[in-house]
């Protein structure tokens, strides 16, 4: 390796275990070995359906929940090892934003107060007016103005609240934002807006993120890189639109052809249909494998694991190269 | 594999355990002393420690402890001080007072209360919402003895429709059990029925908000038959909860109203037994309340297994 | 034309009334014709009034709204219509989907009941026959193992499952109309794919009207043959779906158009609307998008515009729709 | 005509045995219903022959020879004689006893049966009060086989028979058609004590019929609510209940006699009877009631005077008073008395505190054994019980060598006349020493039945005699 | 249609008083105070004040409210009742709702262990009889005011726990305190800046219907001689003392009764007044 990456996360798992009244407690793996790395100023989209694991993943990264195994290398540091007061440290340098704007901002606290919550913390603690200059450039680079520190967020629309979250973010200067569902709940034109700014932070700051969503579209747009998860499982990485051009997982080819779009009008012909999930995979083997058009024995035998395919592209697919080869027959119709 | 279940089971044995300990300590360093008491203003000194041996008072409080514990474990309450007689037929025979009384309580104040909350909510704002929250709100004001006051003199005093009080026993007739239990009971019931139909109101509110409602409004039933079939069954399972634990508050909360109504019931006989410092048969009885609490707070979980489908299965 | 259509909405108006007792216009001047088995799509930015316009078809709109103007369903107006009417009609003639497949279902009901309740009340089916007919219906909606299926709750199914279950429902007494309410956003984009293609092939199949609301227009694409655009409960742009996405007449769908995310040309930067939807409390004098259109002159600013029709049933809320050089 | 009677009392007895627990509900239930002594104790506070017939008494006052009654069966069917009389004494003395009255038999030396209808008591020293002490419920005879069953199932010679107790509730007995006494004549065949703590609840019982008496009604402020009842009849008859505000003699201030007499004069007793009892009650000027023999009215001795009060307080300096605080257990006429006296205190400068005590258990602790207070309220109940100031300790810390003197020479005299004449003394003596404040005695409110004869007017005795009750046709 | 005149929403708090229920409740408690605070400087009569022979005479023929059985002046006695009826559970809530309050928040920072422990702690104070535990605090300390704010407090410190634990799990589970931990900030930080002002308005709510429920329990143990020691006159023992007048002189039971079911009335239409005032799903629409 030439540098070490900014985030490295090392096969990375997490087991939630729920108890019932009667009956046994049962854990779920949510996270399944997931290794990835975000390298400086980059920006990696994370893409799924609902309950594969996403936000899972970005409460890891961000260190607000323990794995059941597995490492988060942040700037080299293991983030799981270190002390708690030097994890607190650490914190200044990523930053998470949610997907609710409406939920993320204590409603009883003013926007500077908000914005301001990260410096509390840090190791030299700012004074007050160099908190205030530096609330009011944060409301300002984000396109808020700095008047609006001394509102409360119900006095925001939910872009405008979406901005205070990535301003208070940013504050503390991170080298990584992580941000979970960060414009799904937003409205078209305010989406636009959000994706813009961000693309504008990482030109101008250089500020990496991991951006999580399930909304296609919106990583094609904005990611340099992309993972696919499915089930706990990352399925496929590569290049954004390469991917979705040219899926080497079948899931990802699911996803891409059902992602609905302005320029496809009326019902998609059959052949683009989506296979319907036939109950669920049982352990062991692909857990693609029984929505899996290219399904075979060795799916159900051997479990795939995540490997090159093409230069920079990695599929977790034991038929990755038919893949290829089908989805250029399919683009010939 | 531990299961849950196991594991409140055994909180509640633990929770007992704690009840019964803190008990034996408090009536252990309370005032007064159970033989100078049966034994009056006359008795001597040798007379009062021949009483306390007879008693076992002479003994350590840890042996006390244990034994008492011991004898729970297998099912003997003891003796009581001053009765001379087993607590465990004392407590019985107090309960099918008590049991019946919380019962008819229950009873009544669900009478009141399900309806009176259902259409309170169901017509929000309207004369009738502010007369239900009105009424609900008086009966959670007035204080339970006073309310026995009153009605002893109407229907007691005036009107003679009832007895004033006593217990005649069961052996005197279903009826005439069930007539001098009526009074009490209503003077129970009213605060219960004012707090429940609260709950039940802003229960029934909250699922009028639900969306599924409006899904059964879409089928095109009627308001009513929307409300009552898919609302009110959704809005029991708050007003489940509540009603156990009341059942166990009514119960142990029906001191006063048995003194005022004459009832020989298990509060009183804590009352008394506080009083003459019967510390077996306080201690009994304590215990038992606990118990019972506890195992209705039980109940009530495990009938939210019944009452929603959700946390039958595997839970989320 | 062939005598009245199924539904005629016509001058459509809905207010609220707020805490203090005073009434706040949010939808205003709807109309709309819809034939039998014709699809309709409504878009339109959150808070657009795209629900309320279909719970006020529905006759469910909530207790601090109030509709004029008239809502023609077979001829007969649904704004006027005794209560006892509409509940004939809910369900019976009128179906509808709602968004949220999570909650929109009875937790204490069995499904196959939730579904068979509908036949038992309007058709006054026995409950067995009624069931039995449910498990039909959920073989409909590719429910898998539909009669054990019937038999459980809501909570032990899928969101997609649910929104079958939704659906099933809704078609349960064959409606000559259904309404769907964003039936698919909180769906994933597969299971979504899955739920329209029920929703399609139904619609074809018993010649179903349909109501589609929905902020995504990629949906609406998929789906609808004509469009509603909305915008501050005011229609601002109607058409053929495929006229409307591709030759957009009005500023406030061309900025929707342009905002759609895809993949980073040469400017870097997605095109955006600016400013936020504004509440209805404070909409700007005149046209109701004139402080955040691009487009915007000064008469924009003194006259709300009016409604113009032009060629096949495509109409446009703007003053400059018709100033030739206008895409 | 009726046979049944229902009877309501106020506290339920705890135990049915009156000789092992001292509580007076017992007796009120048991005493000369079910269990009977050597000797009674009439409706006149007289001394009476029971199970023994007669007895002589020799001119030493040491030897007491009592003629036991013949053919006498308890309700188990164990025969009475002199042995079981006799283990029955000893039980009440012997080292393990749990009498509460275990002192009434200290002065027994021996106890000798020289045939099966004689008991010869051998005493050490001359007790004049002994026979009257016989006659007391917990000098009952109980039956040897089961006196230690008798505290659930009392088993006795009386002419009613114990049925059933519900506990909290009722307490049933039934005529004994065994009965040995064959000259009186029991006319009752079922009768049922009713327990009913709430006077509300008693007034209710009352009127409704579901009790046919209350011969010591709870509540005096009710029974104006009785006298327009045309089948009720309202008896107020004397108690031997003695409410006295105790003071701790051995304490500051009280340890002077002229406090105590100028609180004694502070207190207007008509007053507080009508604040307290709603006027029913009578004023006492001593530890001894209008029932008792020998019975002196020194109501005059000290009477309401705030002048003079507060002169002799002056005098004993405290002119400016002076504050204390009295420990009242719960019972309704201690609290209501002390806020009266509080009032009249406060008129002559005195401050008093009122300090709620929970009765028996706290105040026993706190007031009788560890004489720990400066003034209490209670109600004393035994009866002829003013030797009390004469115990070494009682919680008045009350010493006066002369009046224990005098009770002394009670003691020593079996002649009655002269008995009554040295009560006399003791009463002038107390009434001039003020070691408690008397008060008043308690009003026996009897309510019951117009048609109800024979209950007691009085009660000499606390207790429920049935044996010449009868429903009037 | 109708072109769109905007309607301007400016914010309008005294509209809540439209609500009957915060209104009612508020004057209630107000009117309620104001009687209590006059009680310290002037009464009619002094409340302890014994005229026997104008005793139980009825109101308006002598005094406001008529006489007690020792002719004392009832309106005062009353009065003098308020303040120490409110004081009382004033102190008493205030004590059972901080401690349980703390306890509550310190569950739900904790979680596992500490919230069961809480928990469990909670059980074993709920699981025994209030009156029959406030009786065994009167046995153990003596009665009095003490005694009463004690045990009222007592029981008051599971019900907060629960609430506050209940109500401070949801603002656990919240994106802003995730946020707020991703900040860095400790369990400490994050209640006092974040859980306990989002969970205040709950708080204030639970406080006043707990201030009724405390003046019923202050009165059932006046009731039971547990409270407050005469002179000082509380509402509980009054109607205590007139219980046997109810037939004779009604109007001694029926003032306090009164009294008392006018001001746990008031807290609870204040309390639920407040609620309604409160909830933010009730205000702030459009
Ligand atoms: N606290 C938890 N306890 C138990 N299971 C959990 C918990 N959090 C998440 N899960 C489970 O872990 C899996 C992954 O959840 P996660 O929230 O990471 O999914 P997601 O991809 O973010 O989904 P979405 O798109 O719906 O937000 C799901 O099956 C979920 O039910
Ligand atoms: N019950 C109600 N009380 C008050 N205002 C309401 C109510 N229902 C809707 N509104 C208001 O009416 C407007 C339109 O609401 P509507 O739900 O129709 O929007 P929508 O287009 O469906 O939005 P979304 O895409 O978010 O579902 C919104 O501003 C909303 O705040
Ligand atoms: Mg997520
Ligand atoms: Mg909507």
């Amino acid at each position: 390796m030439s540098k070490s990456p900014l985030l490295d996360i090392r096969a990375l798992s997490r087991d939630y275990v729920s108890h019932s009244l009667v009956g046994a407690s049962h854990s779920t793996r949510a996270l399944d070995e997931v290794s990835l790395a975000v390298d400086g100023g980059e920006i990696v989209g994370i893409v799924g359906e609902s309950g594969c694991g996403k936000s899972t993943l970005a409460r890891l990264v961000a260190a607000l929940d323990r794995p059941t195994s597995g490492h988060v290398l942040f700037d080299g540091d293991d983030l799981f090892s270190l002390r708690p007061k030097d994890l607190t440290r650490k914190r200044e340098n990523f930053q998470m934003v949610f997907q609710d704007p409406f939920g993320s901002l204590d409603p009883r606290q003013k926007v500077e107060r908000i914005v301001a919550e990260p410096l509390h913390v840090l190791a030299r603690r700012p004074s007050r007016a160099e908190i205030r200059e530096k609330v009011a450039e944060m409301l300002e680079s984000v396109g808020l103005q700095a008047a609006h520190a001394g509102r409360y967020p119900h006095e925001f629309s939910g872009g405008q609240r979406q901005r205070i979250a990535i301003a208070r973010a940013l504050i503390t200067e991170p080298k990584l934002v992580i941000a979970d569902e960060a414009v799904s709940a937003l409205d078209l034109s305010v989406q636009a807006q959000v994706l813009n700014l961000l693309m504008d932070l990482r030109e101008k700051r250089g500020v990496s993120f991991l951006f999580i969503t399930h909304n296609l579209a919106v990583v094609d747009c904005i990611a340099d890189r992309v993972g696919v998860m499915y089930r706990g499982r990352l399925v496929e990485t590569g290049p954004a639109h390469n991917v979705f051009e040219r899926p080497f997982h079948p899931y990802t080819r699911v996803l891409a052809e059902a992602e609905p779009s302005i320029e496809r009008f009326g019902r998609p012909t059959a052949s683009e249909r989506s296979p319907p999930p036939l109950g669920s995979a049982e352990a062991g083997g692909c857990t693609f494998r029984n929505r899996c058009p290219l399904a075979m024995p060795r799916c159900a035998a051997e479990r795939p694991e995540l490997r090159t395919i093409a230069p920079g592209r990695q599929a977790a697919c034991h038929r990755a190269e038919d893949m290829g080869a089908e989805d250029i027959a399919g683009n010939g119709n | 594999m531990l299961t849950l279940l196991a594991r409140r089971i055994a909180g509640l044995v633990m929770t007992l355990f704690a009840v019964s300990a803190l008990i034996f300590l408090v009536m252990d360093i309370l005032p007064g002393d159970p033989a100078s008491i049966m034994l009056g203003m006359s008795a001597s000194p040798d007379t009062l420690a021949a009483l306390r041996h007879e008693l076992g008072l002479d003994q350590p409080l840890v042996i006390r402890y244990l034994q008492w514990l011991a004898g729970v474990a297998t099912g003997d309450l003891g003796k009581s001080y001053t009765y001379g007689v087993p607590v465990a037929g004392l407590i019985a025979e107090r309960l099918v007072v008590t049991l019946p009384l919380a019962l008819m309580a229950i009873l009544i104040s669900v009478a009141i209360a399900i309806p009176l909350g259902v259409v309170s909510a169901s017509r929000r704002n309207s004369a009738v919402d502010y007369a239900g929250g009105f009424v609900s709100q008086l009966f959670i004001a007035v204080p339970g003895f006073w309310v026995a006051l009153l009605l002893i003199l109407a229907f007691s005093m005036s009107l003679g429709w009832l007895p004033a009080g006593g217990f005649p026993g069961w052996q005197a007739g279903l009826i005439a059990g069930l007539e001098a239990l009526l009074l009490p009971a209503v003077a129970l019931a009213l605060q219960q029925a004012g707090v429940l139909t609260r709950v039940t109101r802003s229960s029934v509110l909250e699922v009028l908000n639900e969306d599924f409602v409006r899904t059964a409004r879409a089928k095109g039933l009627s308001r009513r038959a929307a409300l009552w079939r898919h609302a009110v069954r959704n809005a029991l399972v708050p007003v489940a909860t509540i009603l156990g634990l009341q059942f166990t508050f009514l119960i142990a909360g029906a001191v006063l109203i048995e003194n005022v109504f004459n009832l020989p019931g298990l509060g009183r006989l804590a009352l008394q037994a506080l009083s003459q410092r019967d510390i077996i048969v306080l201690q009994d009885v304590v215990l038992f309340f606990a118990a019972l609490v506890i195992t209705m707070n039980f109940l009530v979980d495990l009938s939210y297994l019944l009452l929603d489908p959700r946390l039958r299965g595997r839970s989320r | 034309m062939t005598g009245a259509p199924l539904l005629s909405v016509r001058d459509l108006a809905i207010s609220i009334r707020m805490a203090d007792g005073s009434l706040t216009p949010i939808v205003t001047d709807v109309a709309f014709d819809l034939e039998a088995g014709e699809s309709l799509g409504v878009v339109g930015e959150s808070g657009s009034g795209k629900s309320l316009l279909s719970l006020a078809i529905m006759g469910l709109l909530p207790g601090v709204a109030e509709a004029t103007g008239t809502i023609a369903f077979e001829g007969e107006n649904l704004l006027t219509a005794s209560e006892d009417r509409l509940c004939h009609i809910r369900g019976n003639r009128i179906g509808m989907i709602f968004q949220e497949p999570m909650t929109a279902l009875n937790p204490a009901m069995t499904i196959g009941d939730q579904i068979a309740e509908g036949l038992v009340w309007h058709r006054g089916m026995s409950w067995r026959d009624a069931r039995g007919q449910a498990v039909d219906l959920l073989d409909q909606v590719r429910i898998p193992d539909a009669a054990r299926r019937a038999k459980t709750y809501p909570h032990e199914m899928s969101g997609g499952q649910r929104q079958r279950v939704g659906i099933a429902i809704a078609l349960a007494l064959k409606p000559a109309l259904m309404i769907a309410d964003e039936p698919t956003t909180a769906l994933d984009v597969t299971v979504q794919a899955e739920v329209l293609d029920i929703l399609d092939d139904l619609a074809r199949e018993h010649g179903m009207a349909l109501i589609l609301v929905s902020h995504d227009l990629g949906v609406i694409a998929r789906m609808c043959r004509r469009t509603i655009v909305m915008y501050a409960g005011r229609r601002m742009e109607e058409g053929g779906t495929r006229e409307v996405l591709t030759e957009p007449r009005n500023p406030y769908t061309r900025g929707l158009i342009r905002a759609i995310p895809r993949r980073v040309t040469d400017s870097g930067r997605l095109e955006t609307i600016r400013g936020t939807v504004p509440g209805f409390n404070r909409l700007p004098a005149g046209c109701v998008f004139s402080d955040r259109c691009p487009e915007r002159i000064d008469a924009c600013h003194s006259a709300e515009p009016g409604w113009t029709y032009f060629d096949n049933n495509r109409g446009v809320r703007c003053i400059r729709a018709m100033e030739e050089g206008n895409r | 005509t009726q046979k049944d009677l229902t009877l309501g009392m106020t506290i339920e007895p705890t135990g049915l045995d009156p000789t092992v627990a001292a509580p007076v509900a017992i007796g009120q239930v048991t005493w000369q219903n079910i269990f009977e002594g050597l000797v009674t104790i009439d409706r006149d506070g007289k001394v009476q022959p029971q199970l023994a017939t007669s007895w002589d008494i020799s001119a030493d006052g040491l030897t007491y020879s009592f003629h036991l009654a013949e053919g006498v069966k308890f309700h188990d069917g164990e025969a009475f004689d002199s042995s079981v009389a006799k283990a029955s004494l000893e039980r009440a003395r012997g080292a393990d006893s749990v009498n509460p009255q275990k002192r009434f038999f200290a002065a027994i030396d021996t106890i000798e049966t020289p045939d099966a209808a004689t008991l010869v008591l051998k005493l050490k020293e001359p007790a004049g009060s002994l026979l009257y002490w016989l006659g007391w419920p917990s000098s009952s005879i109980v039956g040897t086989k089961s006196a230690a069953d008798d505290k659930t199932t009392p088993i006795g010679t009386g002419p009613f028979k114990f049925v059933n107790w519900a506990k909290g509730d009722k307490v049933e007995l039934a005529a004994n058609p065994d009965y040995w006494n064959k000259d009186v004549a029991v006319k009752l065949e079922k009768v049922t004590f009713r327990f009913i703590s709430d006077p509300q609840a008693q007034a209710a019982a009352l009127k409704s019929g579901d009790v046919d008496a209350f011969p010591e009604f709870g509540a005096p402020e009710l029974v104006e609510t009785f006298k327009d009842d045309a089948k009720l009849a309202t008896v107020i008859g004397n108690t031997e209940l003695k409410v006295v505000a105790g003071m701790n003699n051995a304490r500051k201030p009280f340890d002077d006699k002229r406090v105590r007499q100028a609180l004694m004069m502070a207190l207007d007793r008509s007053v507080i009877v009508e604040g307290a009892w709603s006027g029913y009650g009578t004023p006492i000027g001593s530890h001894y009631t209008p029932n008792d023999r020998g019975y002196v009215d020194l109501t005059g001795t000290y009477p309401y005077d705030p002048e003079k009060a507060k002169a002799l307080l002056a005098e004993a300096g405290y002119p400016n008073g002076f504050s204390f605080t009295i420990k009242t257990p719960q019972m309704a006429y201690a609290p209501r008395s002390a806020q009266v006296m509080q009032a009249m205190f406060a008129e002559i400068g005195v401050t008093m505190n009122i300090e709620p005590t929970e009765f028996p258990a706290k105040w026993v602790q706190d007031v009788l054994k560890g004489r720990d207070y400066e003034m209490t309220i209670v109600a004393h109940a035994e009866p002829m019980d003013i030797d009390i100031y004469a115990r070494d300790p009682y919680y008045f810390n009350y010493k006066n060598p002369e009046f224990n003197d005098i009770l002394k020479k009670v003691e020593a005299t079996s002649d009655t006349v002269e008995q009554d004449k040295l009560y006399g003394e003791a009463q002038k003596i107390l009434a001039e020493d003020v070691p408690a404040l008397f008060l008043f005695v308690m009003p026996k409110l009897g309510i019951w039945d117009k048609k109800l004869k024979g209950l007691w007017e009085n009660e000499p005795i606390p207790s429920n005699v049935l044996t010449e009750v009868y429903w009037e046709e | 249609m109708t072109a769109s005149t905007p309607v301007s929403v400016r914010p309008r708090p005294w509209l809540a008083f439209r609500r009957p229920n915060l209104a009612i409740g508020a004057t209630i408690i107000v009117s309620l105070v104001a009687i209590a605070l006059v009680s310290l400087v002037w009464t009619p009569l002094p409340p302890a004040k014994m005229q026997i022979i104008h005793k139980l005479k009825a109101p308006l023929v002598h005094g406001l409210a008529g006489t007690d059985q020792f002719g004392r002046d009832i309106a005062s006695m009353l009065m003098v009742g308020a303040w120490n009826s409110l004081s009382t559970s004033a102190a008493a809530v205030a004590i059972g709702a901080s401690l349980g309050t703390l306890l509550g928040v310190i569950a739900a920072a904790r979680r596992g262990l500490t919230e069961a422990f809480v928990m469990r702690v909670s059980d074993v104070i709920f699981a025994v009889p209030p009156i029959l535990s406030a009786m065994m605090l009167g046995a153990l300390i003596g009665t009095g005011r003490f005694t009463a704010i004690t045990a009222i407090a007592v029981f008051m410190v599971p019900v907060f726990a629960r609430v506050t634990a209940g109500a401070a799990l949801q603002i656990w589970s919240r994106d802003y305190v995730l946020a707020a931990r991703g900040a860095g900030k400790g369990g400490v930080l994050i209640t006092v800046e974040h859980v306990l002002p989002n969970i205040a308005n709950q708080i204030i709510v639970q406080v006043t219907i707990q201030l009724g429920l405390a003046i019923l329990t202050e009165a059932g143990l006046s009731f039971l001689g547990l409270g407050m020691p005469p002179p000082a006159p509380t509402w509980g023992r009054m109607l205590a003392d007139a219980q046997t007048y109810l037939a004779t002189a009604p109007w001694l039971a029926i003032m306090p009764g009164l009294a008392i079911a006018l001001s746990v009335f008031g807290f609870n239409m204040l309390g639920d007044g407040l609620r309604d005032f409160l909830d933010p799903r009730e205000k702030g629409r459009a």
